[in-house]
């Protein structure tokens, strides 16, 4: 499930190294200082500064934890450079190029799941004939070949008006996500409405009855009383996006995918505080997952995780 | 008024030999007097290495942008899609969004500053123009910040209210929150320039039986003329260099369209956007900044260059 | 109202016929009065926006100040945040910005007023600073990021943004400096000079005391300039949630404007940060109030008559 | 040095100064002015002034700086209130009307009566549309008829000749002389009824005071004058009356001549001998 | 007014003023200037001066104003060089060596010249500081050391009395007189050996002038003076000799009785008599 680190976690010492493992955070939590940085996807940052706020007022507080958001494409740009950042998180998995280029760099990278979480499609509230819609009806939405301008384009009895699709601009690794697994790299409709700011997106879907768009699941759950999700048929009926349906296996699994943060191991093994950080992502990131909206990851990948971290020790 | 008979005889003190002893602190003094002209050079250089930086700056990475997207390409595209797989450096979009939210600002600003000043000059008593003047200097002191928050939390809803088509974010709500931002210095640099109308002039009017709307239309602004178009081409000039209201409120659309109910991004949105998303050094959207920085800062130079020629070359003589 | 026109007896014939001035006279009266109507109304349009911002800010803001917000460190949870870390910042970008633009602000004026010949170097010194305010604010951030936080490695820290925004206000603080220089009256450097004092022990012991009321009044307003600004800092990078205190020079830092953007463009996705974002321009046009009030009082009180 | 050319002339042309004599008894009074008062915030400038204009006369006010000249001829006109500190009482009566009345239109008045100033202040446009200015306010817009008024006005100012060929020109190009009998011309331009004169020489030299002396001799043949000046001589040469102002009151009042000639005031005796002032 | 009381008692003071025949003839010269040219850019303001001042005396330089009288002054502690545009050629000679010399160092100068200024100019500090400046600059910070200079020299100037329980306030608070006799503390605080004085008392009143006029026969004693003075009963009633300067040259240089009693050029009569200036 690590895939893309080449340093494959050993796997040997998977039971003994519990004890440990704590004895050392133990240890640690007496004197950490310094700082961690953390940037990347926008779509993780809800989960992930809850993380660090709490990380830093329960277990470190004089380690600095910093959290940005540039989005994940441009996170990268700043992770796999020399002294770059420490996390990077992601909403889609690294591609191989940029592998190569941190191979190029030298930077060993391990990447870590951290939850999981739904495509949601969102309109107005008042929008109440595109409640629920089919898989291919919502491509053809977005994509450049689906011929729809309008609602009664979809279906003959929707209004007589021009849909608005909205989403993430390409920074984002929402946006590679759809263009890449729902689209299948076909170009997107013109005209729509792309934004760097997924708050900027929700003001707008939730002023306009006519606009769709689409982002992670938790700018969904927060904004519930502003704008509603679409429940997407995929061939078996209508699917509500919640937490239950977009966990593994869910009903919601053909728009689920799971995000990342992915770690520079030299910083781990350079630094305590990000290596003690990394740990405590690990082990509490279920915890947050909910209350953030996402789905959580199961135990065994969580195991996994830390016999990699006890490793860098 | 017996001065001196004690003065040098007998001194306790004599100053006259203080001095020559302390001639040696004379060398201090003349290794001060040298260095200084040459310390304080250097630190009124900075100001210039502070202009040379930004022209080296943004010129060498414009330089290295043009390399990549040809400069007739950036000049003329109207297509701006930096961060997609085919990317695309059209700046006409931002020039839009640019020259529309300014232009919407002037709209608001240049009337409403204009009749500010003159109703401060030639109408308010000495007492009524000392209370709204500083009054209306506190709305120039108002962080940018606040009024991006203002628009975008208070004025877009109202328009919204009013024109049914507008946009959550929008080129509008911001240009006309520009352009009260504006208003005071537009007021404030016209009435200076009204001010500096010799009364003898406007007395020459009155006693010709002139209402005061005759003295200050034919007489006080045809006048001050050169200093009013002046405030209006810095005001102008401020409109365009204006960062946070329109990031805030106008979204970050890069339509190249002339509708002002649509989202639309101004030159300094997007480099907040792109520097915001921290674009990865050498990329093209990395050097594409520069581009766009040098643009906003010819346009703001221009501008500058063109109120002080205005006000330097209009100037009546009276 | 009607003057007796028939007293004039002129052999000329006449232009100006009394009647239709008389009959003109009311609607040039009344279009007068209209335009002072509309003048005073456009006078008071500012006024009113000013009121209604500020009324809007604090009745959304000013329930959520409490002592907890003035001093908690930052959170994402809006009930447990506080800006502490974001005065801190401030306090520390001021800390750079101070010294620095008061170095070079006031050197620059001495030079200026007392060293340079009046010729093509101070004109072209002059010109150049006339420029560079106006320069846009993000267009100092762009040469901040390039110089401060890449070129000279100095990342996002106290440091680089206060030089930055010492280059952004320069030029307030060296036209209020060289006014205050100015307005030292001749005679007093004249009396210095005549006493056997170099240029600058005269600069030093008399013209500086005399203007330092009007150099601190620009240096204040240069202050609050650079507290109240937002976009060259935001370029140079300062992240969305920094919950540490910055303690020194090379500390990551935040500060009120940035928080109250954050604030903002997140407020859909909590709708109190919204709230938050309110309160936290109380504090700082509190902030500013303060600054500006010393500033005129400086002025008022200290400047001397000679 | 220009000065005293000028005065050397005085001595000849006060006596050929007959105008006074041939003047009919019958008058008519333009301004009456009745216990007038001023004050500036608590400064009393004018105290209980009496006085009457005569039509096509020039009355001349003398006194030493201060005396309150400026305040008074700035009362008949009303532009005096536009110091917002200035306090009013008494009446002034144009034509019978008191133009202290609040309810009389100030723009009324001025529009009736010119006044030309100390310093010229020419508008900072064109020959031609200084002179169009007041007609045009006034609502005048026929080209023909504005291009005959601007002629007669500067033929009537004497200054049509000299700036025919420039009417296109901005005013400020014209010399000090000139441009004072611009503004005249300008005054001119509205058909007064009354033209006011604040010390309308100080500024020029003596060539130009002579012009436009002569010219306010001619005026006089149409237009009732007030002119304020502190050159004695003047008030000698081209004056019929002579009203003699000390500290805000009215000393003395009479023909010019008799004031020159036979004050019956010790202060107007030495002020116009130059003991004082 | 003023002027008037203090001009009667000139004419009792100018007979009662015989210190100029006490005078030894060996007096040493302290300032000797020889063809002395000065130009403001083109303007040439001294032209070819030749003058002698000799020690503890009153040395007075009168002529109507533009006359280059404070030009003169200035360049003595070469102030004059103040104004960038400055050219000067010929030579002074300050006590045997040429202070127009390149290699001569003005501070140097200037600690030996004390000047005074027409209108007063204390800076604004205590009145202690004011008096304290010359010494500090020139090194002494021993505080006991500076207050005796500061009381020898407020004694010296006469005012030490009226502000000895004052010294820590601002100089600003005290009268005109008394400021410019502070500004003549401040001068003697560095024992000068010349003091420069340009128009001293024609910002004062006459009660004040006298005070001054006082202190400069006291201080003779000890000082040479240069004074500059539009009053030429001042000149008359304090001065050892007198120079005219008419147009940037000097018309007449004599003994102060000389000068006025019997001036052996035509201009320096007119000019005392009032004929002009
Ligand atoms: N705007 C003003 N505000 C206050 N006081 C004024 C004002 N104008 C004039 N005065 C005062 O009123 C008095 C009369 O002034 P006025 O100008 O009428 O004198 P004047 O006779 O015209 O003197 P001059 O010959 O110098 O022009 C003076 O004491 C003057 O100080
Ligand atoms: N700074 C200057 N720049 C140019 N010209 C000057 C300057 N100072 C004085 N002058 C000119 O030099 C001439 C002599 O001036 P100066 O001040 O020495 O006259 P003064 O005799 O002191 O007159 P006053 O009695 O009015 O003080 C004048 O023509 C004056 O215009
Ligand atoms: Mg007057
Ligand atoms: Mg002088
Ligand atoms: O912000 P993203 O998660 O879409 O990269």
């Amino acid at each position: 499930a690590c895939g893309g680190g080449s340093n494959e976690p050993a796997e040997t010492d998977n039971t003994g190294s519990e004890d440990t493992t704590e004895d050392n955070a133990a240890e640690a939590a007496e004197d950490l200082d310094g700082s961690v940085v953390v940037d990347g996807s926008g779509t993780v940052y809800p989960l992930m500064s809850v993380l660090a706020e709490e990380y830093m007022i329960n277990e470190q507080p004089n380690v600095s934890v910093e959290v940005s958001r540039s989005g994940t494409s441009a996170g990268f740009g700043k992770f796999l450079v020399p002294n770059g950042t420490d996390f990077n998180d992601a909403s889609r998995e690294i591609k191989d190029e940029e592998l190569e280029e941190a191979e190029a760099n030298g930077i060993e990278v391990q990447e870590f799941k951290v939850a999981l979480d739904g495509l949601t499609f969102v309109i107005h509230p008042e929008n109440d004939w595109a409640k629920e819609l089919t898989e291919e009806e919502l491509i053809s939405i977005f994509s450049a070949d689906g011929g729809v301008t309008k609602w009664s384009d979809i279906r003959p009895e929707f209004p007589d008006e021009e849909i608005k699709p909205m989403g993430p601009n390409e920074n984002h690794g929402t946006y590679e996500f759809f263009y890449e697994n729902i689209l299948d790299k076909g170009d997107l409709v013109d005209g729509v409405n792309l934004q760097q700011e997924y708050s900027t997106l929700v003001n707008l879907v939730a002023e306009d009855k006519n606009a769709i768009a689409f982002f992670g699941f938790g700018y969904y759950v927060n904004n519930q009383d502003q704008i509603q999700a679409v429940n997407v048929d995929f061939g078996e009926g209508p699917v509500e996006p919640s937490l239950d349906t977009i966990a593994e296996d869910g009903d919601y699994a053909p728009f689920t995918r799971p995000v990342f943060t992915y770690l520079n191991v030299d910083m781990a093994k350079e630094k305590p505080q990000v290596l003690d950080f990394a740990r405590y992502v690990v082990n509490n990131v279920n915890e947050f997952a909910g209350e953030t909206g996402f789905a959580p990851l199961p135990e065994s990948e969580i195991e996994e995780y830390n016999s990699f971290l006890d490793g860098l020790n | 008024m017996d001065v001196n008979s004690e003065m040098n005889k007998g001194n306790a003190v004599n100053v006259r030999k203080m001095i020559e002893q302390k001639k040696s602190s004379r060398n201090l003094n003349n290794l001060i007097e040298k260095v200084m002209p040459k310390l304080l050079f250097v630190i009124a250089s900075i100001s210039i290495l502070t202009t040379v930086g930004i022209l080296y700056t943004l010129l060498s990475e414009t330089f290295e942008f043009f390399q990549r997207v040809p400069i007739v390409d950036f000049f003329t595209g109207t297509v701006l899609r930096p961060l997609s797989q085919d990317p695309q450096f059209g700046v006409l979009p931002l020039l839009t969004g640019t020259i529309i939210s300014s232009v919407i600002a002037m709209f608001v600003a240049i009337p409403i500053g204009l009749m500010t000043a003159i109703f401060l000059s030639e109408y308010a008593s000495d007492k009524v123009r000392r209370t709204l003047k500083p009054m209306l200097e506190i709305l120039a002191g108002i962080p940018t910040i606040v009024y991006g928050f203002f628009a975008f939390t208070f004025v877009t809803p109202i328009l919204r209210d009013i024109i049914p088509g507008l946009q959550a974010t929008n080129i509008l709500s911001p240009g006309i929150v520009m352009g009260i931002m504006i208003i005071p210095m537009v007021a404030s640099l016209s009435e200076d320039a009204m001010s500096s109308v010799p009364r003898a002039m406007r007395e020459g009017a009155l006693a010709l039986g002139a209402t005061r709307l005759e003295v200050t239309g034919k007489v006080v602004i045809p006048a001050a003329i050169s200093g009013i178009i002046a405030s209006f081409v810095l005001g102008i000039s401020r409109a365009i260099g204006e960062t946070m209201i329109v990031t805030i409120a106008s979204g970050s659309t890069k339509n190249f369209t002339f509708d002002i109910t649509q989202s639309m991004q101004t030159m300094t949105a997007y480099i907040v956007e792109v520097t915001g998303g921290d674009a990865p050094a050498g990329s093209t959207i990395y050097y594409s900044l520069y581009a766009v920085a040098m643009t906003l800062f010819v346009f703001t130079f221009l501008m500058n260059l063109l109120a002080r020629y205005i006000s330097r070359r209009f100037r009546e003589e009276y | 109202m009607n003057i007796d026109t028939t007293t004039q007896t002129n052999t000329t014939s006449k232009y100006i016929d009394q009647n239709t001035v008389q009959k003109r006279m009311n609607k040039r009266l009344i279009k007068n009065n209209l335009a002072k109507g509309l003048f005073f109304v456009s006078t008071m349009f500012g006024l009113v926006v000013l009121a209604i911002l500020i009324f809007r800010v604090f009745s959304q803001g000013i329930g959520w100040i409490n002592v907890d917000f003035l001093t908690g460190r930052l959170s994402n949870n809006p009930d447990r945040a506080g800006i502490m870390g974001a005065i801190l910042g401030t306090l520390w970008l001021m800390a750079v910005v101070a010294p620095v633009t008061m170095l070079l602000g006031v050197g620059t004026a001495i030079y200026l007023e007392a060293y340079a010949k009046k010729g093509k170097i101070h004109s072209f010194i002059q010109a150049n600073i006339s420029n560079l305010a106006g320069v846009p604010s993000i267009v100092f951030g762009i040469l901040g990021m390039t110089i401060f936080v890449r070129a000279l490695d100095l990342g996002g820290v106290v440091l680089a943004g206060g030089l930055t925004m010492s280059l952004l206000v320069l030029p307030i603080v060296v036209v209020a400096s060289q006014e205050a220089i100015r307005a030292v009256p001749n005679h007093l450097s004249e009396a210095s000079y005549g006493m056997g004092a170099t240029k600058w022990q005269t600069i030093k012991n008399v013209i500086l005391p005399a203007a330092l009321p009007g150099i601190l009044t620009g240096a204040i307003l240069s202050l609050s300039r650079a507290i109240g600004e937002t976009a060259p800092l935001i370029v140079i990078g300062i992240p969305a949630l920094l919950i540490p205190f910055p303690g020194g020079l090379m500390d990551r830092f935040t500060i009120l404007p940035v928080q109250i953007y954050y604030w903002t463009i997140d407020a859909s996705l909590v709708a109190e940060y919204a709230n938050l974002a309110a309160a936290t321009i109380i504090v700082l046009l509190i902030v500013l109030f303060i600054l500006n009030s010393t500033a005129i009082i400086i002025r008022n009180k200290f400047q001397q008559r000679y | 040095m220009g000065m005293l050319t000028a005065e050397k002339k005085v001595n000849v042309e006060i006596k050929s100064n007959s105008s006074v004599e041939t003047v009919p008894a019958e008058k008519k009074v333009v301004y009456d002015t009745k216990n007038l008062n001023l004050w500036y915030g608590k400064d009393h400038a004018l105290k209980n002034i009496n006085l009457e204009v005569y039509e096509k006369e020039v009355t001349a006010i003398i006194g030493p700086s201060g005396c309150g000249k400026s305040t008074y001829i700035k009362t008949l006109n009303r532009m005096v209130q536009l110091v917002p500190i200035v306090k009013i009482s008494g009446d002034i009566e144009y034509r019978g009307q008191n133009i202290l009345d609040k309810s009389f239109k100030v723009e009324d008045l001025r529009t009736r009566v010119g006044m030309v100033f100390q310093k010229p202040n020419p508008f900072p446009k064109s020959i031609y549309d200084n002179v169009a200015y007041g007609p045009r306010i006034h609502g005048i817009k026929n080209k023909k008829v504005l291009d005959e008024i601007v002629e007669r006005s500067l033929r009537g100012a004497a200054i049509w000749d000299e700036v025919k060929d420039r009417l296109s020109e901005n005013a400020y190009g014209l010399s000090g002389g000139q441009q004072q009998r611009l503004c005249i011309a300008r005054c001119l331009a509205i058909e007064p009824d009354v033209i006011l004169m604040d010390e309308p020489t100080s500024a020029l030299d003596p060539k130009s005071t002579l012009k436009v002396e002569e010219l306010i001799q001619e005026l006089k043949k149409e237009y009732s004058i007030v002119i304020v000046t502190h050159n004695m001589q003047q008030a000698a040469r081209i004056s019929d009356r002579t009203a003699f102002f000390l500290n805000g009151e009215v000393v003395e009042y009479d023909k010019t001549d008799t004031i020159f000639s036979n004050p019956s005031d010790k202060r107007t005796e030495d002020y116009i001998t130059g003991r004082f002032g």
